[in-house]
């Protein structure tokens, strides 16, 4: 009984899975970058690069999204805001930091007013570096972020210990 | 006991209502993203995209947000679910006449599918959030501008047919398709489809450079799921519906994949080709000219009708 | 279009007939610096320029000669095609106040809002003198473009 | 969420995160209906503090941290940066680094206009010309990228010069791309003259008269497009464009359309001057030798951005830092006539007409966070179109 009930869990989560792996909605928080990572995020979207070949698709609201693109070394400002719109975000969600401010503060890492990247702020489940970095590369980071996603088996074991 | 209760079961769970129109809806759901994509020379998403969505907007974290009724919260996505899948059973999905037809089931069809605008605007007008608010505002709006030339142009067939009966119209418009005898309407059927479905250009009551995703702003995971199933299904049954009642009807899954089809691309084009409409001119659009055409169409036909008896 | 040196001609006539005690400099072939003596004529300065159709304002920029000097200096850029004619005043480091311009060119509102921010220069006149274009948190006697305000500094009096 | 009825009436605040806006700003916008009755806004999301980290580095550094002022028009900025440094230090660059300072700098306004084009048609729900222009606005990226290896910040000033050459096969390339982009730059002049349901979004939307874009302050294609003859290439002009001079381009309307317009006829500009610059390009070095140390002086560099002037003050005390750097971005001029066209008009067109003077707030915030009231205003009248 026990071992069916598993299985159907098991499928149960292998299909939760699938579905998140092929569906990553993003949401783009610039928090005090120069635009440079923003235009190449939105250039995703575009014939060239067309992120929607993957099911990622560019969300309005927090509350629709997986993945929270964050540009830029945060900013004082930005900082209230960023956490904000993390915490609207339903689980699971993941963050991405792109570009070099995101990582680390980049050139602006001893300007008074940056905090130095995006994990001072929020965790970070993935980090693209590059200044900007390219489409191809915000890309890559968001589909490797994804499947590294644990895999069923794991999970489910880590469970039961 | 068993015996009735069954197929009444099968029907609503596999086909035509349940299964076979979320599979459907899914398919057409595909199809007009990947044709947007096409015409904007993109690449356009895989096939199982729009499961992949739904899929995994069910396996998230719903919470239901402060300052909302929360049981209206839950409970509006599935009555509008619902209100779509019921109208399933009257519509002649894949070409297999309608389940279940009595006298006036146009009528009802078309009221049900109006239930999912309605639960929208209630949506939004419930969750205390500004863009919501004004996405519930603009939706009702539409829904009153865009059901009345819809209705109207789909009661143009029935009215030639002289029955409120969705198979007795398409039986009697088999031989000569109304859209001969009633472009105007026709057209207005398409479009008014195209502002119920609140579609590009008509989207204004989501329209995401304003407003965000105007009544769903708040909603996530199960909720904003049902909600998009609910529209993928309206479409299916629009778009039967008007294929049903202007195009000849619909005898076939042959007949229904090359009607819908065509008609999806028909809206797929206007889709891509226009700017989004303001919603004051959406429905300054609806009301001078939609509405007017769709009378103009009637007295010419009530006049024609008068002359051929 | 009047030429360059017309438009300079005409700019050192205003700022000698309208304001007493002014002197000007030409650093560059382009550019005429009128030194503003006293305050109350920054304004009726600006007012002439504006008559004689001579640019707009097209920034306002603070400089901080140091604490040993003792005084921050205000410096209005009009633009006119080549030209560029700053009206400076200096100001006393311990209480600068300039007269707002807004008034007379309503786009000067930002310009004094970051001076006032960025070097705690009082605006007379200006309608939300209110703190805080910086951050929320910031420290309401912290001007950050002051010279003796180090990165350090701010760093450390703001939290997070 | 906070209840939101007010006694003035609907506040709907749009940004810092808001599909409309790919950068933070912060709008709070009253309507009552559909109609806006008050604009409010805040700025300082990107507010990073450059001109104080500038003061503590030495000029090479600053360039690059000037550089990333703005990602959008990363060249003019390095480019005013440089002019002004280069008259500082009495150093001028050569003939062959100035053209081609120039060049960058046109090809940058094609890209930032392509990519302003896509937006702003996003922002009226045209989701087909934001593809189209973005899918053609990566041919100009492939030729930045093939000149300098980077889509973005591609760092092609020096203080002195620059540090990339053009070759045969490159100016090949990249002529190529200037013929496709200018039939394709035909197609979208006549998309947004003649487009009907697009044109009912722009028409007669946000229209500034030439008074009142004085009065503003506006600069750039905002002002131009209001019939205010303000161009720094065209009235001042810098670097090379004395040997290639540019025509202004002007429009009387004033209103969105003309805005488009305005911009497009710019890039027919730009193709013809890159073309010429290519003819004539003078022989000679990529740049000149500059002191460590920058005499002491002052002086302001201005600069036509994609976006209007640009304005930097820079001071030196004769160290190897800069004693004071004051960069004045086109944007916060403009920031102006938002708040008050969008007064007036409805909800749905206040995306546009913020998207009409092509808003780039990194390069606004670095410095400010702006509380504008109405009552500043009053003397500018009415400007509802």
């Amino acid at each position: 009984m026990d071992g069916s009930r598993n299985h159907v869990i098991r499928t149960l989560e292998t299909v939760k899975r699938w579905g998140r792996l092929n569906s990553p909605w993003a949401l783009h928080f610039n928090t005090g970058s120069c635009n440079g990572c923003d235009i190449e995020i939105l250039a995703t979207l575009t014939p060239r690069y067309d992120v929607e070949r993957f099911g990622i698709k560019l969300q309005g609201s927090p509350r629709h999204a997986d993945v929270l693109l964050c540009t830029g070394p945060v900013t004082r400002q930005a900082h209230d805001r960023l956490l904000r719109i993390y915490a609207q975000m339903h689980e699971p969600k993941y963050v991405v930091a792109i570009g070099s401010c995101a990582l680390s503060g980049g050139v602006f890492a001893d300007c008074y007013n940056t905090l130095g990247g995006i994990d001072q702020v929020i965790p970070v489940d993935a980090y693209i570096p590059g200044c900007p970095p390219r489409p191809e590369a915000i890309i890559d980071g968001i589909v490797k972020l994804l499947s590294s996603l644990q895999p069923v088996e794991l999970q489910m074991e880590k469970e039961t210990v | 006991m068993m015996g009735t209760i069954l197929p009444v079961l099968a029907s609503l769970l596999l086909f035509p209502g349940g299964l076979t129109v979320f599979l459907t809806g899914m398919a057409y759901e595909w199809m007009n993203r990947k044709l947007l994509a096409r015409f904007q020379t993109r690449v356009g998403p895989r096939w199982f995209q729009p499961l992949a969505d739904v899929i995994k907007l069910l396996a998230k974290e719903e919470v239901v947000p402060e300052d909302v009724h929360p049981g209206l919260f839950t409970a509006l996505p599935v009555v509008a679910l619902a209100g779509c899948l019921t109208a399933a059973l009257y519509v002649p999905l894949w070409g297999v006449g309608p389940l279940y037809n009595f006298p006036g089931d146009l009528i009802v069809t078309l009221f049900l599918l109006s239930l999912l605008t309605l639960c929208l605007g209630i949506a939004g007008a419930n969750t205390f959030d500004r863009f919501s608010l004004v996405g519930a505002t603009r939706a009702f709006t539409q829904l009153f501008s865009y059901e009345a030339p819809f209705l109207l142009a789909l009661l143009g067939p029935a009215f030639v047919a002289g029955s409120w009966q969705i198979d007795e119209i398409m039986a009697s418009g088999a031989a000569r398709w109304v859209i001969l005898t009633q472009p105007i309407g026709f057209i207005v059927a398409v479009i008014g489809l195209i502002g119920k479905l609140e579609l590009p250009p008509f989207d204004a009551p989501e329209a995401e450079t304003e407003i965000v995703a105007g009544s769903l702003t708040e909603y996530s995971g199960r909720g904003l799921a049902l909600f998009h199933m609910g529209k993928i299904i309206e479409l299916v049954l629009g778009i039967t519906l008007i294929a049903a009642l202007y195009l000849g009807g619909l005898y076939s899954p042959l007949d229904f994949l090359i009607k819908t089809i065509a008609l999806l691309i028909v809206i797929v084009i206007l889709e891509a080709l226009f700017a989004r409409l303001r919603i004051d001119q959406s429905v300054g659009l609806w009301w001078r000219y939609g509405t007017l055409l769709v009378l103009l169409q009637w007295l010419g036909t009530i006049f024609w009708k008068g002359v051929a008896i | 279009m009047r030429t360059t040196e017309e438009i300079l001609y005409i700019a050192e006539e205003l700022a000698a007939g309208w304001a007493w005690d002014t002197s000007t400099t030409k650093p560059e072939p382009n550019r005429l610096d009128v030194f503003v003596k006293y305050l109350e004529d920054l304004v009726p300065i600006a007012v002439g320029l504006r008559v004689q159709g001579l640019g707009y304002l097209a920034a306002i920029t603070g400089l901080d000669h140091g604490p040993e000097a003792d005084i921050l200096e205000a410096l209005y850029h009009f633009c006119t095609g080549k030209v560029v004619v700053t009206l400076r005043v200096n100001l006393p480091r311990r209480s600068p106040v300039v007269p707002t311009m807004t008034n007379i060119i309503p786009g000067a509102e930002a310009f004094e809002r970051e001076l006032s921010e960025m070097f705690g220069v009082e605006i007379d006149g200006l309608e939300h003198p209110s703190h805080l274009y910086l951050p929320d948190d910031m420290p309401v006697d912290l001007y950050p473009l002051r010279k003796d305000v180090h990165v350090q500094d701010i760093v450390a009096r703001l939290k997070v | 969420m906070e209840k939101t009825e007010h006694k003035k009436g609907f506040t709907i605040p749009i940004g810092p995160q808001h599909p409309a806006l790919k950068e933070p700003g912060h709008f709070r916008i009253t309507v009552d209906g559909e109609i806006v009755t008050d604009v409010d806004v805040r700025l300082g999301y990107a507010h990073r503090g450059i001109e104080k980290a500038a003061e503590a580095r030495s000029w090479v550094q600053n360039l690059y941290l000037f550089e990333r002022v703005c990602g959008i028009c990363s060249h003019i900025h390095a480019m005013a940066y440089c002019l002004g440094v280069e008259r500082l230090a009495g150093v001028e660059a050569p003939p062959r680094a100035q053209a081609i300072r120039v060049l960058v700098a046109e090809l940058e306004r094609i890209h930032s206009h392509l990519l302003w084009l896509g937006v702003a048609a996003h922002e009226a729900g045209f989701d087909t010309l934001f593809m189209y222009s973005w899918r053609d606005r990566e041919t100009i990226m492939d030729v930045l990228e093939r000149f300098s290896g980077n889509r973005v910040n591609y760092s092609a000033n020096i203080l002195g010069g620059v540090k990339y050459d053009l070759d045969d096969e490159f100016v090949q390339f990249m002529c190529e791309g200037l013929d496709y982009l200018e039939t394709r730059s035909e197609y979208y002049l006549e998309v947004v003259t003649t487009d009907a349901m697009f044109l009912q979004r722009t028409q007669n939307i946000g229209v500034m008269t030439r008074s009142q874009a004085e009065l503003l302050g506006t600069v750039g294609p905002t002002a131009r497009a209001s019939n205010v003859h303000r161009d720094i290439r065209y009235e001042a002009p810098y670097s090379a464009y004395k040997q290639f001079p540019i025509s202004i381009v002007l429009d009387q309307r004033g209103d969105l359309e003309a805005r488009f317009v305005v911009r497009i006829k710019e890039l027919f500009e730009s193709y013809r001057l890159i073309r010429r610059i290519l003819e004539e390009l003078p022989e000679g070095d990529l740049a000149a030798r500059m002191p460590r140390k920058i005499a002491e002086g002052e002086t302001v560099s201005r600069v036509e951005a994609p976006r209007g002037e640009l304005f930097y003050f820079i001071k030196s005390n004769g160290s190897d830092t800069p004693e004071r750097v004051r960069v004045r971005t086109p944007t916060i001029c403009n920031m102006m006539s938002v708040v008050k066209l969008a007064i007036g008009h409805q909800l749905a067109d206040v995306p546009m007409i913020l998207a009409g003077i092509d808003p780039c707030f990194s390069c606004n915030d670095r410095m400010f966070r702006v509380h504008l009231d109405q009552s500043v205003y009053a003397n500018v009248g009415p400007l509802k179109g």
